[in-house]
């Protein structure tokens, strides 16, 4: 998850996630950083609209209830 | 019906009418019942379980439509519902409250031919009385194992000839009448009441006690919601505005990522929430290397 | 909530979570870093079995609100 | 609903929920008093028992799967 | 829960909850009224939107109701 | 909510919940104190054990609403 | 979570959330106040929306899960 962390972290520390930023985070928090997967994860995110997934996941754990028939 | 026609009635016609306009004049509530094909025994049963709330009577329609006009009824209204063979209530009470009072005692009778079961038909273990011969052969039919024992009729144990809904089988019905048995429910058909000049049909008047126990349900949800929202100082509503309040501050904390021992659960649970969701959503074109709950 | 995936990328990176790795986290994040709130962060979590939370955060059903009928 | 808040409201000043009371309250709203209703109301409390209602209406976290109308 | 009762009474008859409203219908209950109480819960309706709070409320899953005896 | 949060307060640093307690710390947040609502809301929490309704707060998983039918 | 129910206390009575606010909260409910956390929490909730996150965190009704069907 330390490519997601890092991310969160950018994201919400309202920088722009780049593979040097990302880079950079996961470098000080002493991880080695996998090049290939740095660049896919940013590029995946590029595509996600990132506060709207985080809106939604916010909305706590939620179960669904039998539908009424 | 012209006054030339009533005074030729006969004199056990004129009492009757002036016993009904009686009945009518000292009765808040009438009700008409449909009675066709009403068992007259089980009319009796009814009678006695009504002593102290009200009477009921059988009378022909045309007596009762001359009694209900000298009593003062509005005959207009009730006359749609004074055909075919009636009974009628003479109450005091709320007629409600005599629907309910019908509804809630279950009168059974003997099957007929062609009847469905209301409740479990068991052929119970034991003596039947019944003489061997002919009748053991019905037995085997239904599949109760029966034995003879000096010339009776024993069966060997509880039989379930017919469930709830079943139809009862033809050739069971004189052994079930035999053996006392009244698997099927009989029940008054209310058409109307009259009371207080006004007709109450009977989609109003049979009452379904489960809607007004729903109903007192959504009342009572209701006003816990609306005593929450403004804090009603009450316990049944401190209670769950409490509940909320503190949810608030969970939410609150885990949002604003305040971390305190008390508050980890609540900001890691977040965070860590937050993570997968974004995980998931790019799970499909990255390989992350984890496992990310679904 | 820089403070706390600072601390979870830390922790996810199997590194300890002390208050100058998360600064140079954040730091490397571009975050101004402000001291006291990483001294509340770092405390409070020496207090808490971060294993255990996050297990069971992970262990609550995350399902999509059901479509309402 | 007007009517069951009536009866509500004198079951909850533990007055008995009677035609006049619940009459008496419901012009006191404002509300036009149907008889009918009045009655059909009044005979179908007398049936249930409205302190055990509300018991298992406040005990909210105990939820059967709701039963299709 | 009286002046709930009331108040709800008076809104599910598309009245307004106003003080004198409510003294009315729990006056006609037989119910003692305690003007703080009425000001102070007419007030504080008057900040909810009350057809809000009861959709909210009666989306809830229908608590098993108990067949009537 | 003032008063809740206020009695909260209290409970959560393990002190009493007493009319005092609650008008001080109300009118320390700058809230204009009710006499008659601080009564009401110390009465109605000396009969609620505040740590149970809490732990079964938390307890409860959050379930969305199905739709009525 | 006294610092939140401070801040809660605050909020609702609309006040602004500083750190005398809090801190004038908290000692008035004998609180022994940690001037870290009051940062901390200050600081935090500046970033926050808190309407919002209120009004996400109770829409929700509260029930039970029910058993699975």
């Amino acid at each position: 998850m330390e490519y997601i962390y890092a991310s969160l972290l950018l994201h919400s520390a309202k920088k722009e996630i780049t593979e040097d930023a990302v880079k950079g985070v996961l470098s000080a928090a002493g991880v080695e950083v996998d090049e290939v997967r740095v660049k896919a994860v940013v590029a995946a995110l590029k595509e996600v609209n990132i506060d709207e997934v985080l809106k939604n996941a916010t909305a706590m754990p939620v179960v669904a209830a039998p539908a009424a028939a | 019906m012209s006054l030339a026609q009533e005074r030729e009635l006969p004199k056990w016609k004129v009492d009757e009418v002036s016993e009904i306009e009686e009945k009518l004049r000292n009765s808040k509530t009438l009700i008409i019942v449909n009675i066709e094909g009403f068992p007259a025994d089980k009319l009796h049963e009814i009678r006695k379980k009504l002593r102290g709330k009200a009477e009921i009577k059988v009378t022909k329609n045309t007596l009762f439509l001359i009694a209900a006009k000298r009593a003062g009824l509005d005959t207009q209204k009730l006359e749609s519902y004074i055909t075919g063979s009636n009974a009628f209530i003479f109450s005091n009470e709320n007629p409600f409250a005599i629907s309910i009072f019908l509804s809630k005692f279950k009168l059974k009778r003997y099957p007929m031919p062609g009847d469905k079961a209301d409740e479990e038909v068991v052929i119970p273990a034991g003596d039947t009385g019944m003489t061997a011969g002919p009748i053991l052969s019905t037995f085997g039919k239904l599949k109760v194992q029966t034995k003879v024992q000096d010339g009776k009729v024993h069966v060997i144990k509880d039989t379930v000839i017919a469930k709830p809904g079943d139809p009862i089988p033809a050739e069971a019905v004189p052994i079930i009448q035999k053996l006392g048995i009244m698997p099927v429910y009989v029940k008054l058909k209310l058409k109307a009441a009259y009371h207080d000049q006004l007709i109450i049909p009977v989609s109003e008047l049979e009452i379904n006690l489960d809607n007004y126990v729903a109903m007192i349900s959504e009342a009572s949800r209701n006003s816990l919601a609306l005593g929450v929202e403004i804090a009603y100082p009450v316990p049944e509503v401190l209670k769950l505005t409490l509940g909320k309040a503190f949810m608030r501050a969970t939410a609150l904390a885990g949002e604003a990522g305040f971390l305190t021992p008390e508050t980890a659960d609540a900001v890691l649970s977040r965070a860590v929430t937050k993570a997968y969701a974004l995980a998931s959503s790019i799970s499909g074109k990255v390989d992350l290397g984890i496992q990310v709950p679904k």
